[in-house]
């Protein structure tokens, strides 16, 4: 039997139904979500078909064990977006360890979601009523005793002249961008890492985008590493872990999925993606 | 036991009763027996022969759920008897105070006169239906005919009910604001002016 | 002094449960014996025997409502024989058209308990926005404070209404993780399987 064999391997998965071949291509091209795919129920198709042979064909086998381990490597991967770099301090079997933990995790939590399905299902013919009964009896809104000059209060305040045009209020009023520089410095000179939207969650929408100019601005002279596990989820900041003015190397961001190229491309994609989640959050 | 309930359920207006129970019992309105009828996939003479079947069996007395026909069609309530327990159920708590679109609005209404919401909309310069909804609700005003006869904007008034939460005696003891008008009427241009030139 | 009351009381556990039958037909949620009880101003033991006798009679195949015991209290739903008939009453409900995403979230938030969307983020290994924006427009789940107090991200848990639509007594009525999905052991079967038409 040939090896592209495996490569026609037909597949019949819940994310998935066509031949292996199609299947990786369509990963590849990240038009398909490797945790979407069950890794196992590709092996046990393997193995069936192995089974209808009679002979074990060795080259086969081993094309199949460079792929599938290829496609775990990638699932492998897709879980851990953000904490490569925290999982590459860990010791080889922790680390091994911690993945384990994870998959079990995430699978716990598919087949959770596939009961919830399942109850949905079977649960379809119960119908009950969301809201108030038609005839139910109109709750009563009592409120406490009110001052009449509240009343008043509102009127005058309607009935205040508005102040001439100024366009004053157009200026925004916003803190230097070095005071930001500072405290992410100290912060940084006491903590080897920190979560930019718990830091600055609190401060108002303007204040928030000059820290993130401040932050920006710490990338670009290398003092800091940046890291978000996805759009819209938080950033993180870290020291840089060579203090030079280079930016450091473009795997240690691997967190932000850049194509490979020249450093100023993967970091004018960097900011695009912060600004992006400023934006859309403002 | 078992056997009396096989009679019934072998009788077909039973089993329709069963259905009209059930829709009865998850439906947020009243139901005609059209309604009925369509949804059950029956005749309107069967469900209206099990709607006597369960007149009786849910009335006042027997069950503590009552079946009632009213206006827009059948539909179940609490027996009389449990109004108290009902009314427990239903209790919301004293409120403080009203929103200050609520205090706006009202504001309006009481010194300006009766007026529509596209009235009041324009004296403050953003809608008003939600905060004369929730004024409406709470009985502190009510509709008092429409602008210009037929086919108007409704008007509202307050309500002696907005008298007494305000300890006022009457409109005539609100607070006096000489200094912005007179009367309503140029307390209301006053408004609509210094309304006008926020917009602009 | 006693015996007159006894008289008129005749059967005291049918007269609770006619106001519990009151309750129950009005309420929007389901209600716990302890809303009930309140709300009836009685004990909550004599609620719960007007319970035990309301079971019996509004059971499934007896009656077209039901009282079930679910999110947390009891409510009356329609009989599951009904159900078609509801169906064309009705549009659609609430939690048709959950996306896989929105399942796996609402899966986490309701084993993990109250958790942020970086921490659904963090297990499903994709931003999780849009899916706890959809289930809470569905109500499905709602917000619970903040991680760690003021500032911190905003954590989510499940509602009663989760409970309701999923039939839950509560969240304890979840299957344990570990019983869920026979997966390996189905996967080893059919391996095993495969070993011994070889070796036949």
């Amino acid at each position: 039997m040939p090896a592209a064999t495996v490569r026609q391997l037909a597949l019949d998965l819940d994310a998935f139904e066509g031949p292996f071949d199609l299947l990786l291509t369509l990963l590849l091209k990240e038009e398909l979500e490797p945790r979407e795919v069950d890794v196992a129920a590709i092996v046990v198709s393997f193995v069936e078909l192995m089974a209808e042979r009679d002979e074990l064909d060795l080259e086969v086998c081993g094309e199949f064990l460079v792929l599938i381990s290829a496609l775990l490597e990638l699932k492998a991967r897709a879980l851990f977006p953000d904490e490569a770099s925290e999982l590459a301090e860990l010791e080889p079997e922790e680390a091994a360890e911690e993945l384990a933990r994870r998959l079990a995790e995430y699978r716990r939590m598919k087949e959770a979601a596939a009961w919830l399905v399942q109850r949905l299902s079977s649960e379809s013919d119960r119908w009950f009523r969301l809201g108030p009964a038609p005839l139910a009896p109109q709750p009563e809104r009592t409120l406490a005793a009110q001052d009449p000059e509240a009343l008043a209060g509102a009127l005058r305040t309607l009935a205040a002249p508005p102040l001439a045009v100024s366009l004053g209020h157009m200026a925004l009023r916003f803190p230097p961008v070095s005071q930001f520089l500072e405290r992410f410095r100290s912060l940084l000179s006491r903590r080897r890492r920190f979560d930019f939207d718990t830091e600055v969650g609190m401060l108002p929408r303007v204040e928030q985008a000059v820290a993130l100019l401040a932050l920006l601005e710490l990338r670009k002279s290398g003092e800091i590493d940046l890291s978000q596990a996805a759009p819209f989820a938080p950033i993180r900041v870290s020291k840089a872990s060579r203090s030079s003015a280079a930016p450091g190397p473009a795997e240690r961001r691997s967190a932000l999925p850049a194509p490979r190229g020249r450093e100023e491309g993967i970091e004018a994609l960097d900011s695009e993606r912060i600004l992006e989640w400023t934006a859309r959050s403002a | 036991m078992d056997s009396p309930l096989r009679l019934i359920a072998a009788n077909p207006v039973d089993h329709v009763a069963r259905t009209v129970e059930s829709l009865l019992v998850v439906a947020s309105a009243p139901l005609s027996v059209h309604e009925l009828a369509d949804a059950a996939n029956d005749d309107p003479e069967r469900i209206e022969t099990a709607l006597g079947l369960l007149r009786e069996r849910y009335s006042e007395g027997r069950c503590g759920i009552v079946l009632e026909q009213v206006a827009g069609g059948f539909a179940f309530r609490a027996s009389r008897e449990a109004a108290e327990a009902c009314a427990r159920l239903f209790e919301r708590p004293v409120e403080r105070g009203l929103s200050q679109a609520a205090l706006e609005t009202l504001a309006i209404v009481a010194y300006v006169g009766p007026c529509s919401r596209p009235e009041v909309a324009r004296i403050r310069g953003v809608a008003a239906d939600s905060a004369v909804a929730s004024l409406v609700e709470r009985g502190l005003i009510t509709e008092a005919g429409r602008e210009g006869g037929l086919g108007g904007a409704v008007r509202y008034r307050t309500t002696p009910l907005f008298e007494r939460v305000f300890g006022l005696e009457s409109l005539a003891s609100l607070p006096r604001l000489d200094d912005l008008g007179a009367s309503p009427e140029e307390l209301r241009d006053r408004l609509l002016e210094v309304a006008e030139a926020r917009a602009s």
